[in-house]
């Protein structure tokens, strides 16, 4: 394993540290805890609060800004903060008027958020929970625990905090992030694993000329494993995956979002977004918008993933709004 | 039966097993998970030992919620709310019992599998770490009289027929029929927590 | 070799196509060139041309947009860019009032940036030229070629833009550009290489405990190979060469950059910084503001760079004006 | 002696060389540069091979211009700029000659080699292009008559003499004492230049 750190497991101490010392101006940690907060609130605005395990930055700090999140909770390395921690970071931000909590659809997150829910509520907070469900690799049957949340989270928390931020009330953003939820959809894959820096060890193997199709972000297996495909062959599969789940066609719009999952450079991104592009023009699907880089990571593993999202006038303008988040300027 | 001394010695006995077997967990859950398992949990019961090591109690249940509360404030993932829901229903049921006796015990474990089931909305036979703790609470209540032997053996059983069983709850589930052969890192963990009740009261 | 990619040989040509798709509201490819340049010019405003090999992404066309580049040429993986494709982008930003080329130092991109300057002199266009050389792990002494240009060129390309909208004349954003390299200073480490695609193997190898100190972006040998250390001793040694050489000291202002050169997941990145803070801290060195992220990256190699650069009133100001460049926004 | 038969016999026996050895190129460039000399050398050549080959000329000036613009738009990196401006030299030189016999060939090889100093600001001793190029034309300026053999032994024995040679220009220099060992990338391709000529003149 080679990494820039300390100790294996004072990885989270050591980041947040870090991490709050980055961006002074707009961020600060909550003492104690390992919540990134906006340091000034827009007053009586609803809360967003979002966050989840680490190893995905930017997400969710690189989020909290003016116009998205106003504060994000950091878990150990791929594992759900704690009920007492998102608590604290639905107190800091909560001003009267209640807090959403936008959840990763991961067994940990949503039972620890359901539960700092709870603690809230018992202390008179009112508070909603979304919960991103956009992977579509995994099948949505009543044998899974459904559909996990990866990088299309992103974009619920441009809309929730958009609207929060016009002054809309909790019941209002919190229907504006579920229109998102339904709207996006995403798949990835991958090219090589990624270590838990405290585990030690790659949390799965590949062959020199194997990839893995439907990969989840934190090395989940996906659906396919086979032998490396061109950029185009890749990009193609993952899109034709999303549209025939998404019934989008002709005449329809999205936002287009090329991730990449940690050490796949920009280069192989931007040849991905070509071909996505072509392919999307092919189907007469039109593209509002396009963003290509590292939003939603999973360590240095090798690989990317394409979210499509579907717009319509409420989204694009909420998606236009300003945002004064480091990971997501607008 | 579990007084303050051996829910004590319990605690500690449990921590000695997560920290030893932490990389072993770990790789059950790199198998079927997120490799995560034995980190959360060494970390959550290093605290737990840190804890109640130090400070004294005048029930059982005192220490049982003290145990709930550092789980849950220190695990994370889906195995803090669980364990934390387990040992905080079970510091309910045994609640101003001066001795926890075998029938409060019985009680309590039936509480705490229930708790588990309902925080994560799953049943025995969806390979979690619900079955090992239901099948060894439905035990335990029909025994006249707890044999610690018996109590590891029935925990280690119910901890492997998981290893047969397709998970459709937690993060194996993702893998269908592929989780199928790799015994769940949850259910191994309870496992420990169950060797070690055992050996304390031997 | 692990890369999502097409024919190896024609990862350029496919980049930029995926490149000027995904920024069409900024970003314009001159026809028939590898050249991305903003699509609406600021009237009369002094050009800001920059370019150089391609792996280094964001850089450089991640830094073209109002307030910083008007045109960024893109060569072949870690080759200069040509003199006609030089020439064009200079051709297209020219506004009657001159172009400043910002090149990164080394012999290729000097060479080349010099002949196009030539031919645009030749047509009637002013051309001036900075050369940035702020790795302070190459000596700077008669029998190198001096140092080379690394992250820190990124603020030369953020102080000039911001002179050139401020409508400065050539000769002064030049001087701001020149103040600007004489006040930044960087040093990277790697812990694994990177692989151009159509060489298809790695630049070069480390064991498995083994870290180089001092690497150039392009995988170019550093000053030493020892076994890896911790965080916190990586960070200051590279923070104590740049202090050393730079002369700051107690009471000085400085800008922090730590710098990602690919597959160095952010989490490592913000440890970093908080080790520089604390060194700084210790040295009464204050810190104006922080950037941590992946600005000059060299493929997917793993390692990172800290760069330093002193400020005062004149270039706190150039930082802090707007930026649209969709890698850099401000 | 050089007839436009034998410039064009020339580009295409230099490109079948620099296809033949990219890989070896770009090795040469990885010990003590960026992995690329063969890679720029290989695309510059193949576009140099595709110009010459379709085009006619009236004189051989005519296609070695073709050759330096070419090299120059499509090389890039250090290499490009270079070889580039020696064959603009070149070209500029041996103007107006109907045949280039071998003492004009003699001032385009000078004029060449003077290029590339003036153009990478360097001279014979610091590992570069230089050193092939320079004693080459000063050698060739002394013969009575050209001999093949001769040509690509001088060729050769120049390219290797940077072996030993401690870097002071281009990528290398940042290798400084570490240079030394490894044959100059850029002296390599030149000496296939050279071989390929000798190959044409015999
Ligand atoms: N819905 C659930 N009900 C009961 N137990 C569960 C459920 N989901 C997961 N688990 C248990 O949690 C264990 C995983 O814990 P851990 O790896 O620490 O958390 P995570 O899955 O969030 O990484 C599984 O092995 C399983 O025993
Ligand atoms: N200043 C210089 N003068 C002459 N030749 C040079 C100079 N700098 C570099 N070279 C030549 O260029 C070669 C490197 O070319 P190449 O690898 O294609 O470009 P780059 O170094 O930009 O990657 C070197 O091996 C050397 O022969
Ligand atoms: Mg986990
Ligand atoms: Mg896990
Ligand atoms: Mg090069
Ligand atoms: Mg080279």
């Amino acid at each position: 394993m080679k990494k820039v750190i300390n100790q294996p497991n004072n990885v989270i101490e050591d980041m947040v540290k870090g991490m709050a010392l980055a961006n002074e101006a707009q961020w600060q940690r909550i003492e104690g805890t390992n919540v990134i907060r906006r340091k000034e609130l827009s007053p009586g605005k609803v809360g967003i609060v979002s966050g989840g395990g680490s190893g995905h930055e930017p997400a969710h700090a690189g989020y909290v800004g003016k116009g998205m999140l106003d504060a994000a909770v950091v878990g150990e390395v791929f594992t759900s903060p704690t009920p007492d921690q998102i608590f604290e970071a639905i107190k800091a931000v909560d001003q009267g008027n209640g807090v959403l909590l936008v959840v990763k659809n991961y067994t940990g997150d949503v039972l620890n958020f359901e539960m700092a829910g709870e603690l809230a509520e018992a202390e008179g907070i009112r508070v909603e929970q979304v919960v991103v469900s956009d992977d579509i690799a995994v099948k949505d049957s009543d044998n899974t625990i459904g559909r996990r949340g990866v990088a299309g989270t992103v974009f619920v928390h441009k809309t929730a905090g958009a609207k929060a931020e016009q002054g809309a009330s909790l019941d209002e953003v919190k229907a504006s992030a579920e229109k998102t939820i339904t709207q996006v959809r995403s798949m990835g894959m991958a090219l090589s694993p990624c270590i838990v820096p405290d585990a030690g060890k790659p949390s799965f193997h590949l062959e020199e000329d194997e990839m893995e199709i439907g990969i989840g972000i934190h090395g989940e297996a996906g659906t396919e494993r086979k032998k490396i495909a061109s950029a185009q062959e890749i990009a193609e599969e993952l899109t034709n995956h999303i549209l025939e789940d998404s019934g989008l066609s002709a005449g329809d719009e999205v936002v287009v979002m090329i991730n990449g999952m940690g050490s796949t450079p920009e280069m192989e991104l931007f040849i991905v977004n070509g071909h996505v592009n072509d392919l999307l023009n092919e189907k007469n699907i039109s593209i509002h918008d396009t963003y290509v880089g590292e939003f939603m990571t999973s360590l240095e593993m090798a690989g990317f993933s394409i979210t499509l999202l579907k717009v319509d006038t409420e989204i694009k303008q909420l998606l236009a709004e300003a945002s004064e988040a480091v990971a997501f300027r607008v | 039966m579990l007084t303050i001394q051996k829910a004590q010695d319990w605690m500690h006995k449990t921590n000695q097993y997560i920290q030893d077997n932490k990389a072993y967990l770990t790789e059950l859950d790199q198998a079927i998970g997120d490799s995560d398992h034995g980190i959360n949990m060494s970390r959550g019961f290093q605290e737990v030992e840190n804890k109640v090591e130090s400070a004294s109690y005048d029930e059982v249940s005192a220490l049982l919620k003290d145990v709930a509360m550092t789980l849950m404030s220190k695990v994370g993932g889906a195995s803090g709310p669980l364990y934390g829901t387990a040992f905080l229903k079970m510091s309910t049921a045994v609640k101003g019992n001066d001795t926890v006796d075998q029938d409060v015990m019985a009680a309590g474990l039936e509480a705490a599998a229930q708790g588990i089931q309902q925080r994560g909305k799953s049943t025995a036979g969806e390979k979690t770490m619900v079955d090992v703790w239901e099948p060894l609470a439905s035990w335990w209540k029909e025994q006249d009289e707890i044999s610690a032997e018996n109590l590891e053996a029935v925990a280690k059983e119910a901890m492997e027929s998981t290893k047969q069983m397709e998970a459709t709850k937690g993060r194996a589930s993702y893998l269908k029929e592929k989780s199928v052969g790799h015994i769940d890192p949850g259910s191994a963990s309870s496992y420990y927590l169950f060797k070690a009740l055992a050996e304390v009261l031997a």
